[in-house]
């Protein structure tokens, strides 16, 4: 789960981690209060789930109240990057003499928390990585002993922090991996990490991804989620407990397990067809949460033909065949459906679904068959 | 042969008086899979389909002698069941349970390291299955035969999808292995194929990968180097748009280094034939045996 | 550092470890004042650090106010084994169903927590574990790893706890532990751990001694050392940073090093002396380290002689020779010292003293040699 | 030859710009020890008495060659310095500093333990003296000369004690090892009586002990399983009273284990001679070596 940059700095004051203080605001009124609290000069910053917002106008120094309520304007209901700006965080500008870069990444490669350190802040730091890989320290950590101080000494000399400055950023560094672990995050990510002109160290931005399966363990955290900033058909699927990403294409796609759903992405794209999403209906599916998946898949106007494509372990395919034959009854579908039931009870469930008779609904036996007939479908409305 | 799970298998089941637990108990048992015990703290002494319940793994392990553990309560107390398991001298534990937090899988994963007996495979994960030997997890056993075609897989459905395409085609199975897609995997390609390499049952090894992490990457090097068996790769995902989460965490792309294209290079360069699809991998395995 | 068990069960309380509340007093006013708040019937429990108060009466039930005031003016000023009691802790009588004992014990010989358990609380857990020692689970933790919830049950169930107390006897184990490590403890001991009827778990006694080395990192502890409760020569001693134990003997010893010390200790017994005291002036003393260990050691009217028993490694020979002198010029004994001096600037050392020429000082040159005179001298005031 | 510290020893010295490391360190250097390097962060560059100061300890390791560590910081850092030492790859730490918090010596022990190949001595030790050969810590290195009775003691001072009455009966040491009397010591008896047994130099072991803890009773054991040369020990602490801290937090008895008495009765009872007194240990010594 990805928090916004004023959300990411309030967990980071919680763990004593130096940020500038500041106020979100949702609305032109509340952001000028807040930027008048602040006082001047003041950023006007877009919060928004993705990078970039900056060359996107997104982010804006507001010298006095004039300046506030324009730039807030302006940004507030903003697009960057097909997300749209519902919130503004107006903090004090900040004195820069020095920008640098720190990240703690969960390396799945390596199974333990990367930590890194750059001189090279402020700027694209894979594009960095990419010029001067060596200007960017890198140090694992054992998970169970846990970063030492001594780790901290180690990457400030390796990227060349000035010897004044080794202590407090060494000290950010504990404090960052702190938080990394107590608030069980897959990435945390300063950029800028700012050096005042009095050699104070701070947060300047804050990226913070929080594992989503760890939410049970803080609360505080999971109410973090911040639904508009979802597209609507996600935040439907989100609240149904399915796993949904909207993509681009028309053809409406429903499987059982991450693998098998990306690989029928896959093959419909070979067969020419463009899938309108990944959906993965996930483990043990039972009959009501295949009907959520149709509406969810269905609420996409896009969507000109639907593809399952279930292969039984822990799902049992009667109890698909079952949801599915609800949903007809539920939500009527105008759109032709292409059913591949294999596995667990698949004898049962094609048999449900014979009986059923439900109109517009082709079967196939192999996944490739499968992809064949909804692409075509899709395309001219009647199977090959 | 086979690998990991045979005939040898004593299981001990964790959460087996759960409603999921006690489905795939069962079923592993009913395959013939010597299921000896279950645990569930505070119903030691009852049982389930006949087998006995105890309130600790140690317990299982004296009394009953189970040597492989089975993990499948809630993902909040998955990591401590694989360390009591660890703990209690169990050899091989093969965690099913989804959902695990990434950090409670890292304390595991660092931890078990430090005991080179101990093999975790999972978490989120289908299980293994050996046909006609044992089954433990939930892979639907009967769609599969005895054969000399050793699958290991991230993903659980599309295990069964390319094991399936493999049956049409005639063609069994020594050991099906589903390692799970979870950002830290107890096991991994390389544990499993040097595995299938020295099983003298398994004469081509099939790999399914998917986008995210370099484990794809990893095993190519190693095939490479140290394996002498064919191994046909299949990768899906070409169609995940970057940045995008598909389900699993494990599914996360960053940059261009994790994504399909980059795994099924890192494959061919070394060597391995890579499928577009599962039928397409089912076919080059086949004809790669038939050419044999 | 040893605590008194009412500020063992406010540590307890911060780490959200259930204890019955309960009021501290230092005279029979405040005492009964506590016990009208806390309401009748109440427990007047002697505070002090040594085991065996109940069988020495100092923990008594009060029915009423009548009861507490009197109990109350028996305990205070109470002498146990040798301790005299200066407070009381007032706390609301336990309903109690059973007694459980739970420690957890820096075991220096495996080098890792220990953490034990058994339902055969409320007694001497050293008899227990004589008597029968596997009425006592026991597990060693990793501390890296730290206390897994399956530690608690693997106790639990080892103990013969009955199931429906498994799991809150396993969370207060968890929450021991975490006390145990966030406070670096050296011992933890819960005796008894009761059950009440409602089959609720409490913590009715705490006894916890933590790490003197790490109260830097516990200001709130270090403030928690009660100097009433020590006796006023190691007070003395404390304050100054000397290591002393005051013993039975009329011999004072001084030593540089716990081993060397401890050594003369007993070749002066074996000598036929009895040692006044334990004193390490510790490594690199210096010569007002000296002066004040006189001053500490002379404190003690029994005294009768002194030993100084120094070989020089870190500390230097000299310098306590300079520090003997200033201190003879400070204090003035009236006893005899029998001084013996080897190792760094040893030579330095001898010829300072010698061109001091201080009235009733020996010297000696091995430590054999030095523990007989001192000995002979303490008897007779003349050396042999 | 002799134990773990040599002419091939090249010591860094970390804290080597405090008063006292600065002073140790010299002195160490004076009597011949290779003191190659010291480090104090943030004054990497400067030099003390010619020996050239690094940031980190890894540069110590790099650029000066440093194989051994002598750890001369505050108690507070000395965790972080020994764990730092480890990390750089150094294989011998001795640390001297006293007052080191017992968790974060517990933490340092099991972590170390992890890796085999590093050795940590102390804390709260005096060193090690090979004598003719390396002097690293605060052993008063002149009043000791080259010679066959390996020494190895929990206490500093006392140390120097038995060593000096060994040498004014004219017998020198191959080493000197002082292990420290804290609660979780790097190093324990059994580790440096096995280096001895395996040293040519050394022809009889004298091991100092001290009240609190098994490590005597352990090493007892070990040397009756193990151990060919001769062994004597000395044990100090029978006056002291049970349940009274004697300085050292090694020195906590409890109960009957752990007394001067019941250490002095276990080696006993495993053959090791036991002196009264530290000149009697000396003389048992000698007797043994006149006996051979």
């Amino acid at each position: 789960m990805d928090l916004l940059e004023y959300q990411g700095k309030q967990l980071f004051a919680r763990h004593g981690i130096p940020v500038p203080s500041g106020k979100p605001a949702k609305t032109v009124d509340e952001a000028v209060a807040a930027a008048d609290e602040i006082g001047y000069p003041c950023v006007v910053k877009a919060q928004v789930l993705i990078g970039g917002r900056g060359k996107a106008g997104g982010v804006k120094i507001a010298k006095d109240r004039a300046e506030a309520t324009r730039h807030a304007t302006d940004i507030l209901g903003m697009d960057i990057k097909g997300f749209t700006v519902h919130e503004v965080w107006i903090e004090g500008a900040s004195q820069i003499a020095e920008e640098y870069y720190a990240s703690i990444v969960f390396d799945r490669s390596a199974k333990a928390p990367l930590v890194m350190l750059s001189t090279r802040g402020g700027m694209d730091i894979e594009a960095v990585a990419e010029e001067d890989p060596t200007a960017i320290a890198r140090l694992h950590v054992d998970p169970l002993l846990g970063f030492q101080d001594f780790h901290g000494r180690k990457l400030a000399f390796a990227a060349n922090i000035p010897a004044d400055l080794v202590r407090p950023v060494g000290a950010m560094l504990t404090k960052l991996y702190a938080a990394f672990e107590a608030e069980e995050a897959m990435l945390i990510e300063v950029n800028p990490l700012i050096v005042t002109p009095e050699r104070d160290v701070k947060a300047l931005d804050a990226k913070v991804t929080l594992d989503g399966n760890s939410l049970f363990r803080h609360p505080e955290n999971a109410e973090l989620r911040d639904p508009s900033a979802e597209d609507p058909q996600e935040q439907m699927a989100h609240e149904r407990g399915l796993t949904y990403v909207k993509l681009d294409g028309d053809i409406g796609i429903l499987g059982n397990g991450a693998g098998l759903v990306m690989s029928t992405l896959d093959v419909v794209a070979q067969a020419g067809g463009a899938p309108a999403n990944f959906l993965d209906a996930g483990g043990g599916s039972k009959a009501d949460a295949i009907v959520s998946a149709v509406e969810v898949i269905l609420s996409n106007e896009k969507v000109r033909a639907v593809l399952f494509n279930i292969f039984g372990g822990i799902t049992r395919c009667d109890e698909v065949a079952k949801g599915l034959i609800e949903a007809f009854d539920i939500v009527k579908p105008e759109v032709p459906f292409v059913v591949r039931l294999d596995g667990t009870n698949d004898v049962e469930g094609r048999k449900l679904l014979a009986d059923a008779n439900l109109p517009n609904v082709a079967t196939a036996t192999t996944m490739n068959e499968a992809a064949e007939k909804v692409v075509e479908l899709a395309k001219t409305g009647v199977a090959a | 042969m086979s690998v990991l799970v045979d005939r040898e298998t004593r299981l001990v089941v964790t959460g087996i008086t759960g409603r999921e637990g006690t489905f795939h108990a069962t079923n592993n048992k009913r395959y013939g899979t010597q299921v000896v015990a279950g645990v569930t703290p505070g119903k030691g002494g009852q049982e389930v389909e006949g087998i006995p319940v105890f309130n600790t793994v140690q317990e299982s392990v004296d009394k009953a002698g189970a040597n492989t553990a089975m993990i499948f309560v809630p993902p909040r107390f998955a990591a401590d069941s694989i360390l009591e398991a660890a703990d209690a001298g169990v050899r091989l534990i093969i965690a099913i349970t989804e959902g695990i937090p990434a950090h409670d899988e890292l304390r595991v994963y660092t931890q078990l390291r430090r005991n080179p007996d101990v093999r975790l495979v999972g978490p989120n994960c289908p299980g293994i299955l050996s046909p006609g030997k044992a089954s433990v997890g939930i892979i639907p056993a009967s769609f599969f035969r005895q054969g000399n075609v050793g699958v290991v897989s991230r993903s659980g459905t599309l295990t069964y999808q390319i094991g399936n395409e493999l049956a049409q085609r005639g063609f069994g199975n020594s050991s099906i292995v589903g390692i799970g897609g979870d950002p830290v995997p107890g096991s991994s390609f390389i544990d499993i194929i040097e595995l299938f390499e020295q099983d003298p049952e398994t004469e081509i090894i099939v790999m399914s990968g998917e986008i995210g992490g370099s484990a794809e990457e990893e095993a190519a090097e190693y095939i490479a180097a140290n394996v002498t068996k064919p191994v046909v790769a299949y990768i899906a995902g070409f169609t995940a748009p970057p940045g995008k989460t598909m389900g699993h965490a494990g599914a996360i792309v960053s940059g261009t280094a994790g994504t399909a294209r980059a795994k099924q290079e890192a494959l061919e360069a070394k060597g391995v034939r890579v499928g577009r699809t599962p039928t397409e991998t089912a076919e080059i395995a086949m004809e790669i045996l038939g050419a044999k």
